[in-house]
């Protein structure tokens, strides 16, 4: 132990004296992927970077966003940035940008020819301010898909369902088995993401434009709309037996067979596959829920604050570079679960689920996600309330569909 | 009061006020050089706070402070030429006697010799030299008390201020440290000022006493004529034990002045007024030390003279006070240790007016 | 006193009744109603307050499969210190997988020079407020006692900015200055308050030996404040050493305090949540402010009794 | 004579004024400046960077329209009256059993004080965990065979502020009994000896005299516990997350949260404002008159 502390803080040393030739230049990366399919998606990006003769400095922060932005925008006002950091684009980082705290990397994209390889081309478009490119987003996210575990439903009796309306009717099996039907995680932004799926599916992608795009207050409080609270609390009443908070908990519940299902993203798919588990077979995807195949375009990417370093500054390029090279694309989505950005890489090595996703991106059936709709105030208004719908059974679908009209008219 | 020509310290016009509150009143007052001047006063009439101010560890209001001729006013207590002992005894206790005695010293960055030297001195006045190298908890109150004055004595001052310094003492040991005290000044002939709210204390050690009282001296003078001629009642009766009794009735109207009180007159022709007498039916307490009451036989040679009756008798070792009634009033006297006397004994008792004390009702002042 | 009332009571012969009385020392039963009521409340108290240690130790040396079968009162049936070194030097955070012991020695790093200037500086605070005071500094001080009650969260922002323009963001030193703010308000009462307990007298006559400012601090008041300043060096050491918010906020990855990567590794949750592991780590960081608490528990209190609560 | 002007007030007592420096620094600069800036940005509508773009009172007007926020306060109000109470009188009752000088004080009394030791995260964690309904101390009392035994305040959302109160009160009574326990001792025994005496029963004694005679004691803890209970956040957020729902949510997570999660700046200063207005309303009338008064000059 003693041995690798010392070795630790040579190389510390090392480091230090050692960071002026342009060769090896360490950049420090922050983001907040610390679960098991997350840590080792990062893992390819570090490997990679790497390979360029520079050296990747994790700084990952665990909890979530919400933990990681604040010390990530201290960081960068307070006039102490990293090299490159995780942000979900969107809005969340405008502000910065315009400020001039980040870096126009217009340049690298104009080299890279990244108008033409990313797609959708709505990916590039939220990282485009001004005309200029601020960000190399890394993959793309979807939030519409519904994971059933195979073995809950057999052990219920209940043939695996096909779509939410099948699935809700499966419910009452699953209670009577001892099963949770539906796993929802205690944060806040789980159950509000659920309802946004529920939203799409259930109301249909112009139900759902109409009330996060136009933010048709009177809509949201219609009987369109209506329908989709119907909706989530069928949900609400699935999920009252969840006792867990982070989302992959409750994926772990799907993946064990104690749940029948849960609505999350493309990136729980990482955790089946770390547990072992194959599509399919185990367990089985229904994206858009099974009543409306859509995809969302959100997704991560990564942003550069503008450093004084030269060094540094090169080596923010080069790791842009990276970011989008097509080799680190597919093993970094590979193992994120997520869909690669470039529609020109080989992903013969995607499973049943990517592929379905893949499939959809080919189709066209892409909507934007709330991340690109709506600013995170509006989002984190929406996350209080439909975080105290599914906890609160005593709260009526009218009062929540109410309150949640009024956050559409003040949403911006 | 008479004019002192070279004064050791001299106050002039100093007050103290916090906020609202007055705790010292435009206060004069000039020691000679030598001189022992004791504050004397009930607790918060201001004495230990004029012992602080003069000391600089308070930061007067108004008026001025001269040490030696010198203004101090706005000095630091170091400069001063004070030295200072304490109530409490304020030892450091994390030092050894003699690093308490060489503290002082030490900051002032005085030679190593001479710091020893004046320890010695000291050491040897105060005969504390086995207790030198013993941390103060180590001491009893009087070693401490001791090290305290000790502390003072190092500085080689002009001017020593004690604070109530026997006040945490058992009774024998502040007589023992009373006479030393008193040694002490009669050795070093400095100018010593001395708080304190024992009258013993008071009268034995001073030249002069000040009698204070809400912030105001009542009375500056030799302790003898504190005790026979006070200035008013307040000073009457504060000092004293057994306390001077109290009678209040009025000045007697007619040729031969007397005083009148719940059938008992007493006459005032051998009584010297300070001032007017005054008019007549002028409401007025008489008072008279229970040392000044003559009894049985000596009461008879007395100018005045009345018949009463024992109440209480307290046995007090050497003598012993008796308690009766006069003028309606509980009157008390001392008479020997050796005379029995018996609650309800009728006895005669007697006094000369001339050793009694008149103050004005109202005013409280001395007629 | 005593011959007195034998020589009384010796003619009348009424002493034989008096001998069956009570005589000699009261006797005492170790399980009269007062002594059952007493030890039975605190031993109540004490396994409410050893509950969650006992669980958090006997979770830590349990294997997972035993974790998710049995209850977590019992104690283990194979005893593994697995979770220990896993969580001491291997557990991960994102592609960092050296466990706690990194987050160990940068809190110490952390801890010591901020515990060393917070004090110094609430000390002399707090020698100032009670033998010194100036004019308004009654004002500063209730400022200070009122910013004890501001969450720190509010304070980010500002103090960011503040670091930046003294340029000591994202620095060790920034660090420790925040935390001699923080710790500022109620060391400074403590402080205050203990030397305003010390006999005043005392001060006085250091003043009259021509000890200054500086003079009567050093060599007066700090050798009799061992005491206060053991309390002020426990409350520190424990505050500073599980700080969360500020470690993780001015601080850069690689300088991170041992409850950041705890925070990190309790919620990395990577498939299943090791809840073995969570309790090694738990325990391990709270080692250092436990080890001190156990050591000088004594002082602790008797500190406080010092004077650190007198107003 | 030596001098003829009074020295200038700047530079009496000098170099008590340049100690203090660092603390009239981080008096003025920190907290009031601090403050000053929060509250000038909540009539802001900052989002993710404190910009001056007034909007009068908009985010106050948001703010209390907020259920979060007013569930918030309420949860506050509740574990602030739990919090205060029962951290006094536990604290008190353990600090009056260990003071009937009995065996073992000192283990008993490292057991109560252990946990302040312990950080409100580790606190949370371990509680969360106590408390969790599946296997925590409702399964284990259910697995003995009680089936019908309910005790999950984590997952009741009437309840769960409770819960956290449970987990506050384990970590924080043991500071609150050694402060006690310091005050008894500092008590005159004469005290004791009088109402012994006098005959009156010691829950008398400790209600009438002895308490009243520990008001500086109870002013220290008060503060200690009162600063605590508006900062709670990290207990809330280890244990809870502020849930189920929004049912345990505190001001202090709310600032945070809309600060840096919503990345409405002008919000959380709205709210933190709010919180700093309410406490300076409490403490500072009292502050002057606990610490104002010149007791010493």
């Amino acid at each position: 132990m003693r041995y690798k502390l010392l070795t630790a803080a040579l190389a510390a040393t090392a480091a230090l004296q050692f960071a002026g030739p342009a060769t090896a230049t360490d950049l420090e990366v922050t983001h907040w992927w610390t679960s098991g399919g997350e840590a080792a998606a990062v893992a390819e990006l570090a490997k990679a970077f790497d390979a360029t003769g520079n050296h990747w400095v994790d700084g990952a922060i665990a909890g979530s966003g919400g933990t990681a932005r604040p010390i990530m925008i201290s960081r960068i006002t307070g006039g102490d940035p990293m090299g490159a950091t995780q942000f979900n684009h969107g809005r969340q980082a405008e502000e910065l940008v315009q400020a001039g705290l980040m870096r126009d990397l217009t340049d690298v994209a104009t080299k890279g020819k990244w108008t033409e390889v990313v797609r959708p081309k709505s990916l590039l478009d939220s990282c485009t301010i001004g005309g200029k490119i601020y960000c190399v987003p890394v993959n793309i996210h979807s939030w519409q898909w519904l994971w059933l575990s195979n073995d809950a439903f057999q052990k219920a009796g209940v043939p695996v369902p096909k779509d939410w309306n099948e699935y809700v009717a499966a419910a009452p099996a699953l209670e009577k088995a001892g099963i949770v039907p539906l796993a929802v995680g205690g944060q806040a932004w789980q159950s509000s993401g659920a309802f946004d799926v529920l939203l799409a599916a259930v109301g249909g992608t112009d139900t759902f434009l109409k009330v996060y795009k136009d933010k048709d207050a009177k809509f949201a409080a219609g009987p369109e709309v209506a329908k989709v609270f119907k909706a989530a609390d069928d949900a609400r009443k699935m999920a009252k037996n969840t006792n867990v908070q982070d989302w992959n908990q409750a994926t772990n519940m799907v993946i064990t067979g104690k749940a029948g299902g849960q609505i999350m993203g493309d990136w729980a798919q990482g955790e089946f596959q770390v547990a072992g588990k194959t599509a399919g077979k185990d367990y089985t995807c229904l994206p858009g829920l099974g009543l409306n195949e859509v995809i969302a375009t959100g997704g991560d990417a990564f942003y550069f604050p503008v450093l004084k370093d030269a060094d540094k500054s090169k080596a923010q390029e080069v790791l842009a570079e990276t970011l989008l090279d097509p080799k680190t694309q597919v093993a970094f989505n590979l193992k994120k679960g997520s869909l690669p950005v470039r529609g020109d890489v080989d992903l013969n090595a995607a499973n049943d689920c990517m592929k379905k996703g893949l499939a959809i991106l080919a189709k066209g059936a892409v909507i934007p996600w709330t991340d690109q709709l709506l600013s995170q105030d509006s989002q984190k208004q929406k996350e209080d309330l439909f975080s105290e719908f599914f906890a609160k059974p005593e709260m009526t679908v009218e009062e929540a569909q109410k309150r949640f009209a009024d956050i559409i008219a003040t949403a911006d | 009061m008479a004019e002192i020509a070279n004064p050791s310290v001299s106050i002039q016009n100093l007050s103290l006020n916090y906020g609202a509150v007055s705790v010292l009143q435009t206060l004069n007052l000039d020691i000679a050089e030598g001189e022992f001047i004791v504050l004397l006063g009930p607790s918060g009439c201001g004495k230990s706070t004029l012992l602080n101010c003069i000391a600089g560890l308070l930061d007067i209001s108004k008026g001025r402070i001269f040490i030696k001729g010198k203004n101090v006013t706005w000095e630091e207590p170091k400069d001063r030429g004070i030295g200072m002992v304490f109530q409490s005894y304020a030892l450091y206790p994390q030092m050894t006697v003699e690093k308490n005695l060489s503290f002082g010293l030490r900051v002032a960055g005085l030679p190593k010799d001479e710091i020893a030297k004046r320890i010695a001195r000291a050491a040897e006045i105060l005969q504390i030299e086995p207790l030198l190298q013993r941390k103060p908890s180590a001491l009893s109150g009087g070693q401490r008390q001791r090290v305290a004055i000790g502390r003072a004595l190092v500085r080689d001052v002009d001017v020593f201020l004690f604070d109530e310094p026997l006040s945490n003492l058992d009774a024998k040991l502040r007589s023992e440290l009373r006479v030393e005290i008193k040694l002490l000044h009669r050795r070093l002939q400095n100018t010593m000022i001395y708080v304190t709210h024992d009258q013993i204390e008071a009268m034995t050690l001073a030249d002069r006493i000040a009698v204070m009282k809400g912030g105001v001296i009542q009375q500056l003078d030799a302790p003898q004529t504190i005790y026979n001629r006070p200035v008013n009642r307040f000073v009457a009766g504060f000092l004293g034990s057994p306390a001077m009794n109290f009678i209040e009735g009025q000045l007697e109207a007619g040729d031969a002045a007397a005083f009148t009180a719940d059938g008992v007159s007493i006459p005032l022709d051998r009584y010297e007024f300070d001032k007017d007498r005054g008019s007549a039916g002028k409401p007025c307490v008489f008072g008279i030390r229970p040392e000044h009451v003559a009894f049985g036989d000596a009461a008879k040679a007395m100018p005045f003279t009345a018949e009463s009756a024992v109440e209480i008798v307290e046995p007090m070792g050497s003598d012993t006070l008796v308690w009766t009634k006069l003028g309606g009033r509980n009157f008390s006297f001392r008479v020997e240790a050796e005379k029995t006397l018996r609650t309800g004994d009728p006895i005669r008792i007697g006094f000369d007016p001339a050793r009694a004390s008149l103050f004005d009702t109202p005013s409280g002042n001395r007629l | 006193m005593s011959d007195q009332a034998v020589s009384l009571s010796a003619p009348s012969g009424a002493g034989h009744a008096d001998a069956s009385g009570p005589s000699g020392p009261k006797p005492r039963h170790i399980f009269s109603r007062r002594n059952i009521f007493l030890y039975g409340t605190l031993i109540v108290a004490a396994l409410y307050y050893l509950l969650p240690l006992y669980v958090m130790i006997v979770t830590s040396l349990k294997g997972m499969p035993e974790i998710r079968l049995g209850n977590i009162f019992s104690p283990p049936l194979e005893i593994t210190f697995e979770p220990w070194v896993k969580a001491w030097s291997t557990a991960c955070t994102g592609l960092n997988c050296d466990g706690l012991s990194r987050g160990f020695w940068n809190s110490v790093r952390i801890t010591v020079p901020s515990v060393i200037l917070s004090i110094a500086i609430a000390s002399v605070n707090g020698y100032a407020l009670a033998n010194w005071r100036f004019k308004g500094a009654d004002t500063f001080f209730i400022i200070l006692i009122v910013g004890a009650f501001i969450p720190y969260q509010v304070m980010i922002y500002p103090i960011v900015i503040i670091l930046r323009e003294i340029g000591l963001y994202g620095s060790l030193s920034g660090l420790v200055v925040v935390h001699s703010i923080f710790g500022m308000p109620i060391l400074t009462l403590l402080f205050r308050n203990y030397f305003t307990s010390m006999p005043e007298e005392l001060f006085r006559a250091a003043r009259v030996d021509g000890a200054g400012f500086w003079g009567i601090y050093l060599r007066i008041m700090l050798p009799m404040s061992l005491p206060i300043f053991v309390v002020a060096v426990i409350l520190q050491v424990t505050g500073i050493w599980n700080d969360f918010l500020f470690g993780v906020v001015y601080t850069r990855p690689d300088t991170y305090p041992m409850t950041v990567q705890l925070n990190n590794i309790v919620n990395s949750v990577q498939g299943v949540k090791e809840y073995n592991v969570n309790m090694a780590a738990t325990i391990l960081t709270g080692l250092v402010p436990l080890v001190i608490y156990f050591i000088s528990g004594r002082l602790f209190v008797r500190g406080i009794a010092a004077g650190a609560v007198k107003g | 004579m030596s001098k003829s002007e009074r020295p200038s007030r700047l530079f009496r007592n000098l170099n008590a004024k340049v100690a203090s420096i660092p603390m009239i620094l981080t008096a003025l600069v920190v907290f009031v400046g601090g403050t000053a800036w929060t509250v000038l940005y909540s009539f802001t509508n900052s989002k993710l960077l404190p910009r001056l773009n007034f909007v009068g009172l908009d985010q106050y007007y948001r703010l209390w329209a907020t259920p979060r926020w007013l569930i918030s306060i309420e949860n506050l109000l509740i574990y602030g009256v739990i919090s205060l109470v029962f951290s006094l009188v536990i604290g008190f009752i353990l600090a009056a059993l260990l003071d009937q000088k009995i065996r073992f004080e000192d283990t008993f009394r490292t057991i109560f004080l252990y946990p302040f030791a312990l950080s409100f995260i580790v606190t949370g964690l371990v509680w969360q965990w106590l408390l969790n309904p599946d296997f925590g101390i409702q399964g284990v009392i259910r697995k003995l065979g009680w089936t019908s035994f309910a005790f999950d305040p984590l997952y009741n959302s009437s309840i769960v502020i409770y819960g956290i109160s449970i987990a506050a009160l384990w970590q924080g009574t043991g500071l609150i009994m050694c402060l006690m326990l310091a005050g008894l001792r500092g008590i005159d025994e004469d005290i004791w000896k009088a109402a012994r005496v006098d005959g009156i029963p010691m829950w008398k004694t400790y209600l009438f005299i002895i308490i009243p005679m520990m008001r500086p004691v109870f002013i220290t803890t008060l503060v200690i516990i009162a600063s605590g209970i508006v900062k709670v956040y990290d207990l809330v957020v280890a244990q809870t997350s502020g849930g189920p729902g929004i049912a345990s949510e505190v001001p202090a997570k709310y600032v945070y949260d809309y600060m840096f999660f919503a990345q409405n700046l002008g919000q959380g200063f709205a709210a933190s404002t709010m919180m700093l207005l309410s406490v300076m309303i409490v403490i500072v009338p009292w502050a002057y008159l606990e610490f104002g008064g010149r007791k010493r000059v």
